[in-house]
């Protein structure tokens, strides 16, 4: 019993993370209608950019509150520039082509940057390009146990990730459903050339959603990464179409359908690894995603949208 | 009879060229490998530009279907190394078992592709190639915990068959068919699907059966090329078939430009050798073998910008949709259109009263 | 007047309409030899009209003649790709909508152009979007429920589960919370029954009262004629005949192609 | 003989009732028009005849076959061929493809086990499903033909090219053969879709707005060509069309639907002086107009 309550538990924690993610899969997709592969890989560069600078501010000052909050930021605010010049130069121009165009150069993009990240290089002895080595993450936030609750261990990497994932949720539901900017979004997302007959300054909208959508993935990286798993180029590649699957699962451009959906899928990985399968775990996860697309290719909330002819 | 016969002509003409290249080549077992990676790669190129290209599916999981063909053509003729066929010279009778196995492998691989093609009725665009990647991927993993084929470390000791000749020939078979689905009316259904679905099926065409068939055709091949891998590396580990092939293989058939068969050989033939070929020359010039490394390493990144690039610049790729004999000098004539008593009548200038 | 427009005037010698005899007043809004393509297909060769202040201007033409070209040019929905537009003397031709906007143009679009996943409330708020005097806002969305009190029954409700005709009394209410000086509309009858054409017919000469100028593109030529001060009509992309909305009701030629007599 | 009866269909999309109790007939040698207001419900009678929906109630029967559930290339294949509103042609493909594509397997020689002859034999003999059977086995068995390039395949590619070259011509594209669809001029485009449609060989054609966006002239060359398919292809014909000069001109009955109720059946002369069609289809200023 205390068993299946670990793994429910351990499950949930993990789909907090893809959730973030899926996230801006989901903002993304919802106002461009657009798969943005290179989504996960934006956040690989957020995992970097995190691990550079709290290796930069050394030990002790990366595990104070204050450090730690500076290397979320810090890596945050670089994924929100990076996730605007890929809006401005790669996808804006393609915006009125046919969709396969900007799937390419989606995919070509998040080609673009994983393999980049598996080269050396360095510039004047800085460090630009990590290489393929894998590495483990600095250690900004000591692993504790929090809570004993008969075998159930809750530590507060959990605790911490579940908390900020929420919060960061809360705050997306909030701002896309009750501010002047969020109306937009949704305007710019039903049909983006009548929002600029209201006004609404399309280019702008899309390329803040980028941003907005980049910074949140930086952020779940860097949760990710502390939880003890390394960090690799490749990572964003997994994450990415897991937490892609998740966003299809429930319902893409749905905002709390890509929660619920990330919570089932971390639940079903959790399971499946837990129960002796951890080979598995992979084949499971987009074995589920096929079933779904092919039962309710509109996901769990979606809505099913018909051709007009 | 006679279209038999002309239906086999290009075979006529490449059995005793490749023949002869076989011999020819006999004393350059590098130039033989370089030949038998170019020959797999235009196998996968041309068998996926039916999917992507003609029928305007979008596959990203071909690499998948590879791997189907080469463990299940492996493990044939790794199982059937010990026998030989009893009134056959023994290397005629390995090339049969050989043969035999590309086929049993493509075969398995082409139900996979129906398995595949099927999603590809209610899916479109992202969504099926979301769907693709993720069959691909659950092959990989399948393949990874399978004792038969070696979980992780793979697969070994598959009898070194693939020669050049063979390697080739499958190159000319995919090729012919190719262009003779283009051709038909086959292959004209599988265009009008790409342009309009809707009109397709409006004007009787099973887009459904048309669909799935060019699923199954184009993982056939692919399995064939699986197979034909397979028996030259003599090693088939998992890690051949991940994601990053099929990529490899769309960056080819995207650069030579979706929809033409011609357009993906000659991207495969240079996105091949292009690597290979920097690799020898920086060896052969700086003795380094570090440096030759690297290109392996750039190629990756710099297929991700190429993908980029091209969308942005060329979209349509280096043909476009049109193949190499429709440009140039090579263009085709078009038989005039026989006059008709209708024409006159119908033609704009001549209309009659209006009525009113 | 084009070639082809002098051979269908020909044909109904009498009834031509003579340039109106009563100056129109000052051009709001001018558009000269404006070309539109859609890749290989042109939609417009060479549209000139223009709209004066306080006027209502019909633009009537069969389907595909490039009416809704013809706005969607003028609110920069699409670049043309030659010609002049002008808005108060102001060169606007191939700007971006939003930036038209601020400038007193509002474009109530074919099909609508509901958001039919926000709420009535927030599709007006939208059409307000630019402006951030909230007194003013909250009044004119006031003035909207005023104008179709049916919208405020349903002001909570997502714009998708409203009628056809709620949809274009939205479509309307929501244009006029910018504010405008230039009202444009497409086909506001479409798929509407007859009574609901009435009372939107009635409120867009009321709005024009105000002072708020209207560019109206319909079908119903009959209903566009007999509300414009002056219409053009558009046929492949060309204008073909124009005057004021009675005139042209007059005539044969008018009366057979688009009035089915 | 009637080859499309339509009876009482009903599509709703949600509460929304598109089109209720809908019922037409169409014979050989009709010329039929369905008239009403944008958004009356015309195309999506169009589309529940097609297969493109399927209606909540009611049938569509084509020559014969009931229809409900079947998919629009199975109701192309039992005759009935449409155009579409927002022109639909395959844009990357030559005029001649386009009408090719549509030739499909109608041209297997009249010797062929698989012949549309014996296909068409089945049908009228009411045995529909050995009828689609042997459709479905003959498209596959050609497929192997193509690969092998067979005599009898090249025979039937041969025939195709004559026989869309031919329908080029019947709609004066012959001269277009070879050039792209989207380079085609807007009436061109309209008439190669005519031209597509015909390639199926339907037994009834269904023309959605063919005239749009064309001007007086080549509106008035298109009626009179209309006609004359209708005489030369002995077919059934029914089309949509907002221009009411056109289809006052052109058809001898007319059905017009307004909110997806049929409002009125008849000859052109009775339709245009029914009360409630001049209420719906010209709006309520003609009223004062009138009076």
């Amino acid at each position: 019993m205390s068993d299946l309550l670990q793994h429910v538990l351990n499950g949930l924690a993990a789909g907090t993370i893809y959730a973030l993610v899926a996230l801006g899969y989901t903002m993304v997709y919802g106002v461009l209608k657009l798969i943005n592969f290179a989504h996960g890989d934006v956040m690989m560069v957020g995992v970097y950019v995190g691990y550079a600078s709290a290796k930069q501010m050394g030990r002790d000052t990366s595990s104070s509150f204050l450090g730690v909050t500076l290397v979320f930021l810090l890596s945050m605010a670089m994924c929100a520039a990076l996730g605007f010049l890929i809006e401005r130069f790669a996808y804006r121009p393609l915006r009125d082509k046919p969709k396969l165009t900007a799937l390419i150069t989606a995919i070509g993009m998040s080609f673009f940057l994983s393999y980049s990240f598996q080269l050396e290089a360095s510039l004047g002895g800085l460090t630009v390009l990590p290489g393929a080595a894998p590495r483990a993450f600095p250690d900004v936030i000591t692993s504790q146990v929090w809570l004993i609750i008969g075998d159930v261990v809750v530590s507060n990497k959990q605790v911490i990730s579940v908390v900020v994932a929420l919060a960061l949720m809360g705050g997306l539901q909030f701002l896309v459903f009750r501010t002047r900017f969020g109306m937009a979004m949704r305007a710019v997302s039903f049909d983006h050339r009548t929002a600029g007959l209201m006004g609404i300054p399309v280019d702008r909208v899309i390329a803040l959603t980028f941003m907005l959508g980049s910074a949140l993935a930086a952020g779940a990286g860097i949760l990710y990464a502390i939880k003890d798993t390394l960090v690799q180029p490749l990572m964003g590649v997994t994450v990415g179409l897991k937490a892609f699957v998740a966003a299809v699962i429930g319902g893409i451009g749905h905002v709390p359908g890509a929660v619920v959906g990330s919570l089932c899928l971390g639940l079903v990985e959790e399971f499946v690894v837990g129960y002796g399968g951890s080979t598995w775990r992979d084949a499971v996860a987009f074995g589920f995603l096929i079933a779904v697309l092919l039962f309710r290719p509109e996901g769990i909330f979606g809505r099913v949208t018909a051709e007009k002819v | 009879m006679g279209g038999v016969i002309r239906g086999l002509l290009p075979f006529a003409v490449a059995v005793p060229v490749l023949a002869a290249l076989q011999v020819l080549t006999a004393d350059a077992p590098f130039l033989v490998i370089l030949s038998l990676t170019v020959g797999v790669n235009i196998v996968l190129a041309v068998s996926l530009n039916i999917v992507n290209g003609m029928t305007g599916q979008f596959s990203i999981g071909h690499a998948g279907f590879m791997a189907v063909g080469a463990y299940v053509g492996g493990v044939l003729s790794k199982v059937t190394s010990e026998y030989g066929i009893s009134f056959l010279p023994e290397v005629v009778s390995d090339q049969v078992l050989f043969a035999l196995s590309l086929v049993v492998g493509g075969a398995v691989a082409a139900l996979f592709g129906f398995v595949v093609g099927l999603p590809s009725l209610r899916l479109k665009g992202d969504y099926l190639a979301i769907v693709t990647l993720g069959f691909g991927e659950i092959i990989r993993v399948v393949v990874q915990n399978t004792e038969l084929f070696g979980k992780a470390l793979g697969l070994s000791g598959v009898p070194a068959r693939t020669t050049l000749f063979s390697c080739w020939l499958v190159v000319v078979v995919v090729v012919v068919v190719a262009k003779r689905i283009h051709d038909s009316s086959h292959g004209r259904a599988l265009l009008a699907i790409r342009e309009d679905e809707i009109a397709a099926e409006a004007m009787g065409v099973n887009t459904t059966a048309y669909k799935v068939r060019s699923f199954v055709v184009a993982s056939f091949f692919a399995g064939v090329a699986g197979g034909v891998f397979a028996h030259y590396q003599s090693i088939v580990a998992p890690s051949s078939f991940t994601y990053v092939k099929s990529m490899e293989v769309v960056v080819m058939i995207v650069a030579g430009g979706l929809g033409s068969t011609t357009g993906a050989i000659v991207a495969a033939v240079f996105l091949t050798l292009l690597p290979e070929g920097l690799r020898s020359v920086l060896l052969a010039v700086t003795g380094d073998g570090a440096l030759a490394q690297k290109v392996e390493q750039i190629r990756m990144p710099l297929y991700g910008l190429l993908l980029v690039v091209l969308m942005l610049l060329r979209p349509q790729g280096l043909f476009g949709t049109r193949e190499l004999w429709d440009m140039g000098p090579f263009r085709k004539k078009r038989a005039p259109s026989p006059p008709s008593p209708l024409s006159s009548s119908a033609s704009p200038g001549a209309a009659p009263e209006v009525v009113r | 007047m084009t070639s082809a427009a002098a051979s269908t005037a020909a044909s109904t010698a009498a009834a031509t309409p003579a340039p109106s005899p009563t100056a129109r007043p000052p051009a709001l809004l001018s558009v000269g030899d404006l070309h539109v393509s859609y890749g290989a297909i042109t939609a417009l060769r060479g549209v000139s009209l223009s709209v004066g202040q306080g006027e209502i201007v019909a633009l009537i033409g069969a389907n595909g003649a490039g009416k809704t070209s013809t706005l969607r040019a003028v609110s920069g929905m699409l670049s043309p790709k030659q010609g002049s537009i002008t808005l108060d003397g102001k060169p606007i031709a191939g700007r971006k909508s939003h930036e038209l906007v601020p400038l007193g143009m509002a474009h109530a679009p074919e099909g609508r152009g509901i958001f039919l996943n926000l709420s009535v409330d927030e599709n007006l708020t939208l059409g307000a979007y630019l402006r951030s005097d909230h007194e003013g806002i909250e009044a004119d969305r006031e003035n909207g429920f005023t104008l179709f009190p049916r919208l405020r029954e349903r002001r909570q409700q997502r714009a998708g589960t409203l009628s056809g005709g709620e949809q274009q009394m939205l479509a309307v209410a929501r244009a006029l919370m910018s504010r405008p000086r230039l009202l444009l509309l497409d086909e506001p009858s479409l798929g509407l029954a007859p009574q609901v054409i009435e009372t939107i017919f009635k409120i867009l000469r009321a709005v024009n009262q105000t002072g708020v100028s209207i560019l109206l593109v319909e079908q119903n030529a009959h209903l566009a004629l007999g509300v414009a001060h002056h219409a053009y009509v558009l046929e492949t992309g060309q204008i073909v005949m124009e005057g004021t909305g009675k005139d042209l009701l007059a005539t044969d030629e008018i009366r057979r192609a688009y009035l089915g007599e | 003989m009637s080859l499309l009866k339509v009876h009482r269909a009903t599509m709703q999309f949600g509460g929304l009732k598109a089109l209720s109790d809908f019922s037409l007939d169409v014979a050989q040698g009709d010329l039929q028009g369905l008239i009403g207001p944008n958004g009356a419900g015309k195309t999506t009678a169009f589309n529940v005849m097609t297969g493109v929906y399927r209606p909540t109630s009611g049938a569509v029967v084509v020559d014969g076959e009931r229809m409900n559930g079947r998919l629009p290339h199975q109701v192309n294949r039992a005759g009935l061929a449409r155009t579409f509103q927002n022109i639909r042609l395959f844009k990357e493909l030559t005029a001649l493809d386009n009408v090719k594509v549509a030739c499909l397997a109608d041209d297997r020689p009249p010797s062929s086990p698989f012949s549309r002859a014996r296909i068409d034999g089945l049908r009228r003999q009411g045995r529909f499903a050995p009828a689609h059977a042997l459709d479905a086995w003959g498209n596959y068995l050609d497929w192997w033909r193509a690969l092998f390039l067979t005599s009898g395949y090249r025979a039937d590619e041969a025939h195709i090219e004559e026989r869309a070259l031919r329908l080029l011509d019947v709609m004066g594209l012959a001269h277009r053969a070879g050039e792209q669809a989207r380079n085609l001029p807007y009436g061109e485009q309209r008439r190669l879709e005519i031209a597509r449609a015909l390639a199926t060989s339907p037994k009834v054609l269904l023309l959605d707005e063919p005239a749009a966006g064309m001007n007086t002239k080549e509106k008035a060359e298109l009626m009179v060509q209309i006609r004359r398919l209708r005489d030369e292809f002995a077919l059934g014909v029914l089309l949509i069309e907002h221009d009411m000069k056109l289809v006052m001109g052109i058809c001898e009955q007319i059905t017009v639907l307004d909110h997806g109720e049929t409002i009125a059946v008849g000859t052109p002369d009775q339709v245009k002086k029914d009360p409630k069609v001049i209420e719906a289809y010209l709006g309520v200023e003609s009223k004062e107009l009138q009076a």
